[in-house]
């Protein structure tokens, strides 16, 4: 059967296509490997256990979600200690905890953020190691 | 009904762009301060509220004046407000709108503007004062819109808007007896700190809220043809005037209390905003002005023979705008700042990014209030009332 | 309906017929409270935190000390313009200080030199009344604190404090010396306390980050005994002795607010 | 089928996909399937599927130009022609959908007849909301669709992160809120409770109307889950989609079964999409009361499903019965003589036009 305004309706299928598709092309079919955080810091190294606050999986995905319940209970419920799935304790800090054994932040922190085009705000005022020294 | 907005003249056309460019120009404007700080302001940290949230306090007014024509219209049946009650709705939705988006570039970090509703504090007026000015707003859009449009339709408005009209005649007096409260419950600000607060928030907005919708009323009658009435006009000056006299009279009363009363603390702003403190004077020639303004206005408007003049009536209500506007626009937030809690005079002068703002946001208030009386004359010359 | 839809359906519908679903519970991990909760083992605790200034005591090295160690503790940028400021601890004029007590024929030594003011940390603070936010809040030890994260920057609590012990960050305060050196890097004071973002407000929180690691402010611990920090509901605290033993005053008592910044005189 | 099976059978369907989906998320094995095999099942079934209804849409006849619409057709040089509404030339076809496609302008336009029940007056009321929460819909689903090309393309381009910065606006908690997400979830709401309360809507509405929007919901709400409520591990996620897009498909471990879920509806919205009412996407490019000249009176159209009409001309009756009309005195155009040569100029001229 013939098709009508066969001209137009082809040249707007291929603009679908081309549209639906462009990730494909976009990407020249490779891209940049995901990054593995890095675990490798003095301070991590020399611990006898290797553990964080909460097994890998759970701070993989939902470190901000603790970050967020952190940051509300240091400063509104004066509550600083955490206790770690483990039975340790920590100092809820980001700056002091966290960043203390992850003191490589480009390495542990900026590659993911980077990698899924995440740009936290807890560094315009929390400092990083580097700042901190 | 919206429509109809997007029908007009080539001035009409002329004036949505003008404002649009004004809009654009002031959202620029903001990005710079968005991203810089409000260091870009002439604010500081003795004078932490400039001259933003003084638009507010004085648009706060002209929202909470829409009553003065829905009152006498529906509680009293003044059948001559008819054609000019919905102006008086949809200048309350602008109105509050600007409102609102002062309060929004004043803050330091809009993005959290939700954590107001999030952790709502009762105890906060400035909560109160989102809720109050938010239902305004929706209660004068539904009921006008719906109003306007029953009367497109020739029928009679539904049921349910009458029980939002009874609402939303308390609710008005509510919206600046709330802002009034944003100042008047502070300790250690003497200037502010004043049972009359309410009461004279509500006078200078009776006065000056309608005398704004009768000079905008002037203008649309020669732009469109649309005449709100002699009777409708001459009532409301009569409004505009009595409103005006206790607007004058409480603003005596503050001055009786702080200098018979001798007390340092109470006098000194009024000092600093008349007579200048400590060597500052920056306030002193605009409060003189207001003053001027609104004697002029007060003597132009009391006697029935100049009021019933149209051309004089048009140079009282300007004048009474002006007076007003440097009084509760710029004399009163600035003043309660000066002198500061620890005796210091710091003074405030807008900068040009701060004013560049401000003209921005009245631009999106005059925007959407020129799209709203589109809306309603077009609609009230369509069915010919 | 047509019949492509229709066998669509159908396909769907058998495929859920037997089936059930069980959410793994490890994955939803975090609930309401971060576990075990507690305050830090050596965190110091009180009821009611006072401070109390001696004022014969004060004088203008103790004054620059408690300021400066104050201003390195909390890395609290440094402003020229006087309109921009960010003060926690400062000096002021007796006069200024004390604006409703204009004695005549004071003693020299009390109105000479300027004191050092602060937020007075009150019984009924205004500041907290206004928040809409509850952004600054009065903690069960009498603290007032200043949330960071929540405040919009509305500047209400300015306009409410009747002490002036308010600032606005009305610039990135990273962008300031002395947080920024002379090369123009970032460079702060201080590791143990964060900066703050432009568009907050920020005051004394008597040091609440140290008291959590068992310090006593930065001021009193710099001020060579001149200030006292303590617990007024313990009676035999210091600063319960301190106010015991002599006449002390407090700022715009009248208003009801309830200073809890004594100046012993 | 009343409104009662027509929910219960979308709810069964939706019911199915997501325990499918989450049988797909928690069984590791069937990861490479739920994560791979079925995304890209779904994709070429979508994109088949698109091409292969629009060119049956293209098979159809197209009428000729409708010029029935709501606006003066060119004419007269001194009446005013509605270019708008009734436009002759390509361009002005060109604002028409534009507007069409970009404000939704019929959709603007739409009014509602309502009989005022105390005087039996009827009237004609705009109707606001439909057409309010309809660009609210497609404007926020566009942006989410926007905002997870950060999920297909490396590096991610700055637009996509600049329109991510403007959506997460608003700071509540942590991470930041993407409004979009929330638009359409609400919007959705409203489009399913319209066709709920309004008794009309119920009356006509089918599986095929709430499957949609109850597929659409389904993803919005897992996506709003997964960001604030049940975090899943945006790097696993995000290597897995941009080995979708580059053809080179990995399967990372430890990625929440709530994101299969989601994947899964997502892979349903697109192999149905082809042969559902959301078509309209192709479809609203092929309306032909919207993208047709108003040019009736310019040009002779001739419908193009017209079958051979018999005709039988006043030129060709008048030839075959010439001499019996001579003969009976009736009056006739051409004089036998000169009536060959005549007709042949005529046509000649004719076919010179």
């Amino acid at each position: 059967m013939k098709i009508y305004d066969a001209g137009k309706v082809i040249a707007g299928l291929i603009i679908f296509f081309v549209v639906f598709t462009f990730p494909v092309y976009y990407n020249h079919g490779k891209v940049e490997p995901a990054p593995k955080p890095s675990l490798e810091t003095e301070k991590i190294q020399s611990l006898y256990e290797k553990n964080c606050v909460e097994d890998k999986a759970t701070m993989r995905s939902g470190h901000m979600l603790l970050l967020d319940k952190w940051r509300d209970t240091v400063v509104r419920d004066r509550l600083r200690s955490y206790a770690g799935f483990k039975g340790t304790r920590f100092e809820m800090s980001l700056s002091n905890t966290c960043m203390d054994c992850h003191s490589n932040k480009e390495q542990f922190c900026d590659a993911c953020h980077n990698y899924a085009g995440v740009t936290p705000y807890c560094w315009e005022c929390h400092l990083t190691p580097k700042e901190m020294k | 009904m919206l429509e109809k907005a997007l029908h007009g003249s080539e001035k009409y056309w002329g004036w949505v762009v003008a404002l649009l460019a004004l809009i654009g120009l002031g959202f620029a404007t903001y990005l710079l301060q968005y991203f810089q700080g409000l260091g870009v302001t002439g604010m500081s940290r003795d004078i932490s509220w400039g001259i933003y949230i003084s638009q507010l306090t004085y648009l706060v007014g002209v929202a909470a004046s829409g009553v003065m024509l829905v009152l006498p219209y529906y509680l009293h049946d003044y059948k001559e407000f008819g054609k000019i009650t919905i102006l008086g709705e949809f200048m309350a939705v602008a109105a509050v709108m600007t409102c609102m988006l002062f309060v929004l570039v004043d803050l330091g970090q809009p993005m959290r503007l939700l954590n107001i509703f999030l952790y709502p504090t009762p105890n906060s007026i400035l909560f109160w004062d989102a809720v109050v000015l938010n239902v305004y707003m929706l209660l004068n859009i539904v009921i006008g819109w719906t109003v306007l449009q029953a009367q497109r339709k020739d029928v009679p408005p539904p049921k349910w808007v009458k029980p939002l009209i009874y609402i939303s005649i308390p609710w008005a007096f509510s919206i600046h007896t709330v802002t009034a409260f944003l100042y008047a419950g502070l300790p250690g600000r003497h200037f502010w700190l004043t049972a009359i607060m309410a009461p004279r928030f509500l006078a200078s907005a009776f006065a000056a809220g309608p005398a704004i919708l009768l000079l905008i009323a002037f203008i649309l009658r020669k732009v469109t043809g649309f005449d709100p009435g002699r009777k409708a006009i001459g009532a409301l000056a009569k409004i505009i005037t009595y409103a005006m006299i206790a607007n004058v009279f409480f603003f005596l009363l503050e001055i009786f209390t702080a200098f018979y009363s001798n007390i340092p603390g109470h006098k000194h702003t009024f000092i600093y905003l008349f007579a200048g403190l400590e060597g500052h004077h920056g306030l002193v020639p605009f409060m003189w002005a207001s003053q001027f303004f609104s004697l002029v206005a007060l003597v132009l408007l009391i006697p029935p023979r100049f009021r019933h003049n149209e051309k004089l009536l048009i140079v009282a209500l300007a004048s009474l705008v002006l007076g007003t506007w440097i009084d509760k626009g710029l004399g009163l937030v600035v003043g309660g700042f000066v002198p500061n809690m620890l005796e210091h005079v710091t003074e405030y002068i807008p900068t040009v990014p701060e004013l560049i703002i401000t003209v921005g946001v009245y631009a999106i208030g005059l925007f959407v209030l020129t799209i709203l009386f589109k809306i309603a004359v077009s609609v009230k010359q369509e069915i010919g009332g | 309906m047509d019949s492509t839809r229709r066998s669509f359906l159908k396909i769907l519908g058998v495929t859920a017929a037997g089936l059930t679903v069980r959410p793994s519970a490890d994955a939803w991990a975090l609930g309401a409270k971060p576990r075990g909760a507690a305050p830090l083992d050596n965190a110091l605790v009180g009821k009611r935190w006072a401070m109390v200034i001696d004022l014969q005591k004060l004088t203008d090295k103790v004054r620059k000390d408690a300021v400066e160690a104050c201003n390195r503790a909390h890395n609290i940028p440094h402003y020229e313009n006087h309109d921009d400021e960010i003060k926690w601890i400062w000096e002021e004029g007796y006069h200024n200080a004390f604006p409703g007590q204009h004695n005549h024929h004071l003693p020299v030594e009390l109105t000479r030199d300027p004191l050092l003011v602060l937020c007075n940390h009150c019984e009924n603070p205004p500041c907290v009344r206004v928040c809409p936010t509850k952004a600054t809040f009065q903690r069960e030890d009498g603290i007032v604190m200043m949330d960071y994260h929540r405040c919009i920057g509305c500047r209400f609590c300015m306009a409410g404090c009747p002490y002036g012990s308010r600032s606005f960050n009305f610039w990135d305060p990273r962008k300031q010396p002395p947080l920024v050196n002379e090369k123009g890097e970032f460079d702060p004071p201080s590791p143990d306390y964060p900066t703050r973002m432009r568009g907050v407000v920020e005051k004394c929180n008597f040091c609440a980050e140290r008291l959590a690691k068992g310090k006593l402010p930065a001021c009193v611990e710099a001020s060579n005994g001149a200030l006292l920090f303590g617990d007024l509901a313990d009676h035999e605290s210091e600063v319960a002795k301190a106010l015991r033993s002599r006449y002390s005053i407090r700022r715009k008592p009248d208003l009801g607010t309830e200073p809890q910044v004594y100046y012993l005189i | 089928m009343n409104v009662w099976m027509s929910l219960i059978v979308s709810l069964i369907a939706i019911g199915a996909v997501v325990v499918v989906g989450a049988i797909g998320g928690l069984v590791p094995a069937l990861h490479p399937v739920f994560g791979v095999v079925i995304p890209y099942a779904a994709l070429a079934v979508f994109i088949l599927g698109f091409i292969w209804r629009v060119l049956r849409w293209a098979k159809s006849p197209v009428p000729f130009p409708i010029a029935t619409t709501a606006g003066q057709q060119k004419s007269l040089p001194w009446i005013k022609q509605d270019k708008l509404e009734n436009p002759s030339t390509r361009w002005q076809v060109v604002d028409r959908m534009i507007l069409e496609i970009v404000l939704f302008r019929s959709l603007f336009r739409n009014t509602r007849m309502e009989l005022y029940k105390e005087n039996g007056k009827l009237t004609y009321g705009w109707q606001l909301w439909l057409w309010a929460f309809a660009l609210a819909f497609h404007y926020s689903f566009l942006v989410v669709v926007l905002r997870h090309l950060r999920f297909f393309l490396d590096p991610i381009p700055l637009p996509v992160t600049l329109l991510e910065s403007v959506d997460g606006f608003l700071q509540v908690g942590l991470p930041s809120v993407m409004i979009s997400g929330f638009v359409l979830l609400g919007a959705v709401g409203y489009l399913l409770v319209r066709r709920l309360y309004v008794p009309f809507m119920r009356y006509i509405s089918l599986p095929s109307d709430y499957f949609p929007l109850f597929l659409i919901a389904s993803i919005a709400a897992t996506g709003i889950l997964m960001r604030y409520v049940v975090r899943v591990d945006v790097v696993g996620v995000r290597e897995l989609t941009l080995g979708i897009a580059t053809l080179n498909p990995v399967v990372p471990d430890g990625i929440n079964f709530l994101f299969y879920i989601h994947l899964f509806l997502v892979c349903v919205l697109l192999a149905y999409f082809p042969f559902s009412k959301l078509m309209h996407l192709g479809g609203i490019f092929m309306s032909p009361t919207r993208n047709l000249r108003g040019n009736s009176r310019e040009f002779r159209h001739v419908n193009p499903w017209n079958y051979p009409v018999k005709t039988h001309t006043y030129d060709e009756y008048e030839e075959e019965f010439r001499d019996r009309m001579i003969e009976a005195g009736l009056p006739v155009e051409k004089q036998p003589a000169e009536s060959g040569s005549a007709t042949d100029t005529e046509s000649a001229e004719d076919s010179a036009e």
